[in-house]
């Protein structure tokens, strides 16, 4: 298979709580929340990459630390190969963000309200100094906003974002991470604010410009039916790990690790024959915090399955069950 | 920012700011307010501001309002003051003197006669007093039945060295003279033998212990202008003419004949003369116990109030803005710091330790150094909103998307934030301008601000000191009490209108 | 942060901050209090060498020298040969013992600047606990009614009213009720408000009325004002709804259930109006010669006694942080989610 | 054949705004039998939680119910003064499970103060026995008992959304509305939810209007479907025939824009353009601007609910 152009190892990032003066001043230990605690994937060329979880898995967090929206606690970035992590000066930077760029999920607070839409699409050209003559940058704002179907785009270019459908609003939005034509591009939850009939227009949409313009997404969710349609590969993170990772479809129909089991089993499908049977989820309890980790298998006091003695103190590792499709069990395929 | 989107934003700011009425409204009356701050010296007088220290000893003390004759049964008459040089009927000379005369026509028409009259403003080239100029005034009061002598002498052949005032009320002379014409009118006898001086009566009078009462003791401002006949063409008993109790005004046309004698090598320059008829009322807003003219007193304060409200305001909104951003861009102990800072300057008592400050720079804070006192104690209100503000909006989206375009702090500070904060920067500078005022009232009103700043304030003080409110003076109090409302009316309006077109989040409501 | 450090907190806090209004008002007026001494010291031996010429005639002491030697032991007496930084810390140290010496002269036919204090503290705090009360009680009705009907013609007027009483000065208010109500109707004996002095409670009472009204006028329509716009906010949450869902007559959902919830921020609001209205309030007391902390201080200030406006400063910081603190305390106390002082967000 | 807990006949609910009359809720006619569940499902702003809250009798100001008719049990509640509607029918016929359990609670009163407002408000119950009911509650939708003496914010989310559930269930309503109870929750919690209204169907019957955008958690629940488009039901019917043969078709769309969890699908579809403003909808059908069918009647006329099999309605001209 072909170089990743992007890796993630062993990626870790801790958010300190915050602590009064008298705390830091008596030298207690500060707590910290384990948002991202050990991360690895790798991401392949024009491919959608999923990274599903519930709230507070860390799956946004990822997403901003692959953008460096956040610097990483510890572990490496590689983007094309090189390091991400290190490069600090301001040039470095600049010339990560043309090729790496980000897509919000909410279109109404990713767009300043006091901004026209040309202010918005031409602030990343003005930022990385593309096109010399406000003509110049017009043409390519028309380009953008004809790519993503907001036509004609001088009907919208002096419209403030609340004059837009919240369809037309995330188009924009995807406008201008393109405008930079990117080569990576970070989706968080993009269409989960949106009805059912826009999603599936932003969704194909983004579809549409993987083919046309080679883009690799890191597509970032909680639904597992539109990572099913949109991405090739899967990764599902629970409280700042990732517990399974493989194939889109082969994960879904094949599930390896209990906790991935309890998400599918708890997706609705518009099939009412099911409607009187009460299917009861494999999982108990509710999310701990990630302030104080369980031990072991961080799962274990969720999982029906878990084995005292085992899941309680050790901690399992990311093991290649299947081809491509790996689970962070202990009791894979013994349960 | 782009001059082509400041423009825009200003256009679509006007255009909904002009469908505020109370906005609107406020923004009249602000261009007003700025309009009369400006031309006050030319409304009331450039020397106000000197008046203000020294008062004015030739307008009446306490006079209320002329327009108050329009609501009372008796009418007062109102303060004037007549220029000579309008009047000026002719010169002749005569022994090397040379005289000018002068004829004022003056309309009584009311039922107390005038405090006073005052005649000063007459320069001379004369070099010692026998040169003086010397003075004579006889009034020709309206025809009375009865009465055989309209003709009343006042005073005649009086020195009027360089500045000299004089205040018929108080002279001795004419109120010797005015004895004399009650005399030669029938109310009294008084014996003089044929020929007798005018001095010499006088003397006479003098000599006479009840009449000499009478003269320390009467008001002859009273018998000028009252009736000396009832209306069964009686005369008046001498006692009554002169101490009655009610007014029984003689209303008509009374004619003054000013002469001035002045040896002819004497150049006498009557340009700047003036006859001050004192009034009972005073102008439009009467005057305070010191003679000083409360309109022009009021149309002053405006220049100062507006100077206080605005240079605090903004400064202080300024320094809030840049210390609440400042703080939140920071973050962490830098922010923690300069927030226990904040905190610590807010729970300071600002009114107490201005008081103290007061008495500490000697009883008396200078505008100027109020304005420093009252910025240091008044942005923290402001950094705390903006601080709070500026958090917020730092953790909006568009900030994170501008982030991970690439865009600079400077570029997110000053495209991104600072720009959402300006509305309420002005907002919250429109409103905390009556604040300002306040503070400022309220010291000078305990004594404590600056004596020679012209501020309502200051007036309103004088009116404590004048007890203004038991004896009743309402004049005194009600015009500044006003005026400092009225200011504060302008800005909440402009404020409340700016926020609710700035701020989108109170149109819902 | 738990409740009882967070009190800490702001105690430690409190107390710093009085601690330095105090120094500052020492290092002020340890300047102004030398000017004062020094007068009083000199025209002491003044008379004390008249006295000691009548008693002790031709002694043939040099008078030059008697006074120095004089002056010299007073100054040590009253200290005024310390440095200065000492005597900073004497008088930061007396104030904050409530020792706030003696005045030069009488007032409030004392000569002592605490017993001063402590007589006029009373009445100020039966004025304003008076005031604060009615108009609470008055901005909470209006406020609610307003709040229920937002665009009414009351909400309007409470707005309008609003506005131009948070521009006026309260204390010229009651120059003019002084002048409406004593003046002009005649309601009230002239004399009431001529002097300071009070004959009987009744009559102080009675003194009581118009300052209470002036207070009261000028603060409850900017409180109807705040308490309006909390409720608006709060009627909108579906809190509110639900309990109308649920059923719950209409009188208890406005006062049971947002009232209840808007109380945690309508106290803290409250408080700090309370505070802003402080310097209209001293003022106030002025205008109407109430025998009040308030007229104390235009007292201190027209005879220049110097350590009674040190004290007075003293105790106006110590109700205004305490009352801050109070604040605090009622806010955690009304909202259970707050186990910390939220009042510091408003 | 069961009896009709509910009767809806011609209900018009406009909002009356500034800027013009919205007509919200448009001429709906529909029933509700007893122990079963209806979904009603479409867009955002076509009018679904509106309909939530006419059907309490409470329409949201500046809203007002302009015509129609709605009967619990046969009793006509259009019209009553609001002191009736609030002391004999909501909550005691009616009652309803808020989305947003995060606000639906008032945060300064306990649990168990909001659970018992109803009973001793409507039942005159004593403070301790409707406590004690409240707690019955809480076990039945499988909470600790004790927690009527917590506050809300001690809760999580999901501990939240079931205590509103009880809180509707806890006079036993004869119908319960149930207004988005599941957005903003976790897709496990939103499971769990899903399977406790499940169980208390099964077990205590419930008639229950379901209202959502997300048409794969109605098939999960509700036993007949209605689809609301731009304030009227443009399809109703059985889940099955709805759902497997779609008639409008704006269903048909709305259906094929779900993508599945265990199928391949191709290309999702979309409907072009956006919902039309209901201060002036549409003339004819309110669809025709997006439908891909359109034909010229269509934009004239507006079609009535036509039978397209037993129980199954649609508003379609192609019908």
């Amino acid at each position: 298979m072909a170089e990743p152009i992007l890796k993630v190892e062993n990626l870790k990032k801790y958010f300190p709580l915050k602590r009064g003066l008298l705390d830091s001043l008596r030298g207690k230990p500060g707590k910290f929340v384990h948002a991202v605690d050990g991360v690895n994937f790798e991401i392949y060329k024009q491919q959608v990459f999923a990274l599903v979880g519930e709230s507070g898995c860390g799956k946004s967090t990822t997403g901003r630390l692959i953008v460096k929206l956040l610097e990483p606690t510890d572990g490496r970035i590689y983007l094309e190969g090189q390091d991400v992590t290190t490069i600090t000066t301001k040039e470095e930077v600049l010339a990560y963000r043309r090729k790496v760029q980000m897509i919000f999920q909410d279109p109404f607070a990713s767009l300043n309200p006091r901004f026209r839409i040309f202010d918005v699409l031409e602030e990343p050209l003005l930022i990385h100094g593309i096109g010399e003559t406000r003509a110049e940058r017009e043409e390519l704002i028309y380009r953008a906003l004809e790519m993503v179907k907001v036509t004609p785009p001088e009907d919208y270019i002096s419209r403030f974002p609340h004059m837009l459908s919240g369809g037309q609003r995330q188009r924009v939005a995807i406008a201008r991470a393109l405008i930079l034509n990117p080569e990576f591009i970070v989706a968080d939850e993009p269409v989960s604010m949106l009805d059912v009939s826009i999603r599936a227009e932003i969704l194909e949409l983004m579809k549409e410009l993987k083919e046309k313009m080679g883009v690799t997404y890191l597509y970032i969710t909680h639904d597992m039916s539109t990572a099913r349609y949109f991405a090739d590969w899967m990764a599902v993170m629970y409280l700042g790990r990732i517990v399974e990772i493989g194939p889109a479809k082969r994960l879904i129909d094949n599930p390896l690790h209990p906790y991935t089991r309890a998400l599918l089993a708890a997706v609705p499908e518009p099939k009412p024959e099911r409607r009187n049977i009460i299917k009861e989820l494999p999982i108990k309890g509710e999310v701990p915090s990630a302030v104080d980790i369980p031990s072991g298998c961080r799962f274990h006091p969720r999982c029906i399955y878990a084995q005292k003695g085992l899941c309680d103190v050790k901690q399992p590792q990311l093991i290649e069950y299947e081809h491509n499709h790996w689970a962070e069990c202990h009791l894979v395929g013994k349960y | 920012m782009r001059w082509v989107d400041l423009k825009d934003s200003l256009k679509s700011f006007w255009s909904s700011y002009r469908r505020q009425k109370a906005g609107m409204l406020g923004l009249i009356l602000l261009l007003l307010l700025i309009f009369v701050a400006i031309a006050a010296p030319w409304l009331t007088s450039p020397n106000v501001p000197k008046v203000w220290q020294v008062g004015n000893p030739l307008a009446p003390r306490n006079a209320p309002p002329t327009w108050i004759n329009a609501f009372s049964h008796y009418k007062q008459s109102p303060h004037e003051v007549i220029s000579l040089s309008n009047y000026f009927v002719g010169e002749n000379k005569s022994m090397g003197y040379t005289i000018y005369k002068f004829k004022i026509q003056y309309p009584f028409k009311y039922d107390y006669p005038p405090k006073d009259i005052v005649f000063t403003g007459l320069n001379s080239t004369a070099q010692n007093p026998t040169e003086a100029p010397t003075m004579s005034m006889i009034i020709e009061r309206p025809h009375e039945p009865g009465v055989k002598t309209e003709e009343m002498r006042i005073f005649s052949d009086v020195q009027i060295p360089a500045g000299a005032v004089i205040q018929v009320a108080s002279l001795p002379a004419a109120k010797a003279s005015v004895l004399v014409w009650l005399a030669e009118n029938g109310v009294y006898k008084l014996n003089i033998p044929p020929g007798v001086p005018p001095d010499m009566i006088s003397y006479l009078i003098m000599q006479n212990q009840t009449l000499f009462g009478y003269m320390s003791s009467m008001d002859i401002m009273w018998v000028i202008f009252q009736r000396i006949v009832d209306e069964k063409g009686h005369l008046y008993p001498l006692h009554d003419v002169l101490f009655h109790q009610t007014p029984r005004a003689l209303e008509g046309t009374y004619t003054l004949y000013v002469t001035i004698k002045a040896p002819s090598n004497v150049k006498v320059d009557y340009s700047n003369a003036k006859l001050i008829m004192v009034g009972r009322t005073y102008g439009f807003m009467g005057t305070d116990q010191m003679g000083r003219d409360i309109w022009a007193d009021l149309v002053w304060g405006v220049r100062v109030s507006l100077y206080i409200g605005l240079a605090v305001a903004i400064t202080s909104v300024l320094v809030g803005v840049l210390y609440g951003v400042t703080s939140a861009y920071l973050g962490g102990w830098a922010d923690e710091a300069l927030q226990r800072f904040n905190e610590f300057m807010a729970s300071m008592p600002i009114f107490p330790i201005l008081i103290l400050l007061g008495m500490y720079f000697g009883g008396h804070i200078t505008i100027n150094l109020l304005i420093g006192l009252l910025v240091l104690f008044g942005w923290m209100g402001t950094a705390k909103v903006a601080r709070s503000m500026a958090l917020q909006i730092k953790e909006q989206t568009y900030i994170e998307a501008a982030k991970a375009l690439g865009a600079s702090t400077w570029r997110v500070v000053f495209r991104h934030i600072v720009p959402q904060l300006l509305p309420y920067a002005f907002a919250s500078i429109a409103i905390s301008v009556p604040g300002a005022i306040l503070s400022e009232a309220g010291l000078s009103f305990l004594g404590l601000g600056d004596p020679t700043a012209v501020t309502w304030g200051q007036m309103l003080n004088a009116a404590q000191q004048n007890n203004a409110t038991l004896n009743g003076y309402w004049w005194q109090v009600l015009p500044p009490g006003l005026a400092i409302a009225l200011v504060g009316f302008v800005f909440v309006l402009i404020g409340v209108s700016l926020d609710t077109v700035l701020n989108p989040k109170l149109k819902r409501s | 942060m738990g409740f009882g450090r967070y009190l800490t907190y702001r105690l430690v806090n409190a107390a710093i901050v009085l601690f330095f209004v105090v120094l500052l008002t020492s290092v002020l007026f340890v300047k102004l209090y030398d000017v004062q001494m020094v007068n009083v010291i000199n025209s002491q031996v003044q008379m004390e060498w008249m006295h000691y010429q009548k008693t002790h005639p031709g002694s043939g002491v040099n008078g030059t020298e008697w006074m120095a030697r004089r002056t010299e032991a007073l100054y040590h007496k009253y200290g005024l040969d310390r440095p200065y930084w000492e005597r900073v810390w004497i008088l930061t140290k007396n104030t904050l013992k409530f020792d706030f010496g003696n005045m030069q002269i009488q007032i409030f036919g004392t000569y002592s600047a605490a017993k001063a204090i402590w007589m006029a503290l009373p009445k100020t705090i039966l004025l304003f606990t008076t005031a604060t009360m009615v108009t609470i009680l008055l901005g909470i009705l209006l406020g609610v009614k307003s709040a229920q009907n937002p665009g009414s013609l009351l909400d309007r007027t409470i707005s309008v009213l609003a506005m131009l009483t948070t521009s006026l000065p309260m204390w010229w208010l009651g120059m003019l009720f002084i002048l409406i109500f004593v003046v002009e109707l005649g309601w009230l004996p002239v004399n009431l408000y001529a002097t300071v002095a009070v004959n009987s409670w009744g009559d102080l009472l009675l003194k009581m009325t118009l300052p209470l009204l002036t207070i009261v006028t000028v603060s409850f329509g900017g409180w109807a004002w705040i308490i309006r716009n909390i409720m608006i906010g709060t009627l909108q949450e579906d809190y509110i709804l639900v309990a109308r869902a649920k059923g719950v007559p209409e009188r208890k959902v406005i006062y049971g259930h947002a009232l209840r919830a808007s109380a945690p921020p309508i106290v803290t609001m409250v408080i700090f109006a309370l505070l802003g209205s402080m310097s209209g309030a001293i003022i106030t007391e002025v205008v109407f010669n109430w025998p009040g902390m308030g007229r104390l201080y235009w007292t201190a200030i027209t005879q220049n006694a110097v350590n009674l406006v040190v004290g007075l400063t003293y105790i106006f910081t110590l109700l205004y942080l305490l009352s801050m603190i109070l604040a605090d305390l009622m806010y955690a106390w009304l909202d259970p989610r707050v186990k910390v002082g939220a009042s510091t967000i408003v | 054949m069961t009896k009709n807990v509910l009767e809806v006949k011609n209900l018009k609910m406009y909002y009356f705004t500034t800027k013009g009359v919205v007509k919200a809720v448009d001429d709906l006619t529909f029933n509700l039998k007893k122990g079963e569940v209806m979904g009603l499902a479409g867009e955002s702003g076509c009018g679904k939680s509106s309909l939530g809250f006419t059907l309490m009798g409470m329409p949201t100001p500046p809203g007002k119910i302009v015509e129609g008719s709605i009967k619990i049990e046969g009793r006509e509640i259009v019209g009553l003064p609001d002191d009736v509607l609030r002391k004999e029918i909501r909550w005691e016929k009616i009652s309803m499970i808020f989305q947003g359990a995060m606000n639906a609670l008032n945060p300064v009163y306990t649990v168990g103060y909001q659970m018992t407002e109803p009973l001793i408000y409507h039942k005159g119950m004593g403070e301790e026995e409707a406590l004690d009911r409240a707690q019955r509650y809480l076990e039945l939708v499988g909470l600790d008992p004790e927690i009527v003496y917590r506050y809300p914010h001690e809760l999580s989310g999901g501990m939240k959304q079931r205590v509103v559930i009880a809180m509707a269930l806890l006079m036993e309503p004869s119908v319960v509305i149930a207004d988005e109870p599941t957005t903003a929750l976790d897709v496990i919690v939103q499971a769990q939810i899903i399977n406790l209204m499940k169980r208390l169907k099964k077990e205590l019957g419930l008639s229950m209007i379901f209202i959502t955008h997300d048409l794969s958690i109605l098939a999960e629940i509700s036993d007949r479907i209605a689809i609301m488009y731009a304030g009227k039901i443009v399809e109703i019917g059985d889940s099955e025939k709805v759902y497997y043969e779609p008639a409008h078709p704006y269903t048909q769309k709305l259906l094929a824009a779900i993508p599945r969890l265990h199928e391949d699908v191709d290309r999702l579809e979309f409907i072009p353009g956006q919902p039309p403003n209901l201060i002036e909808p549409p003339k004819g059908c309110r669809f025709h601007p997006r439908c891909p069918y359109v034909m010229q009647v269509c934009k004239e006329q507006e079609p009535e609910l036509k039978e397209v099999d037993k129980d199954h309605y649609a508003a379609c001209w192609l019908l």
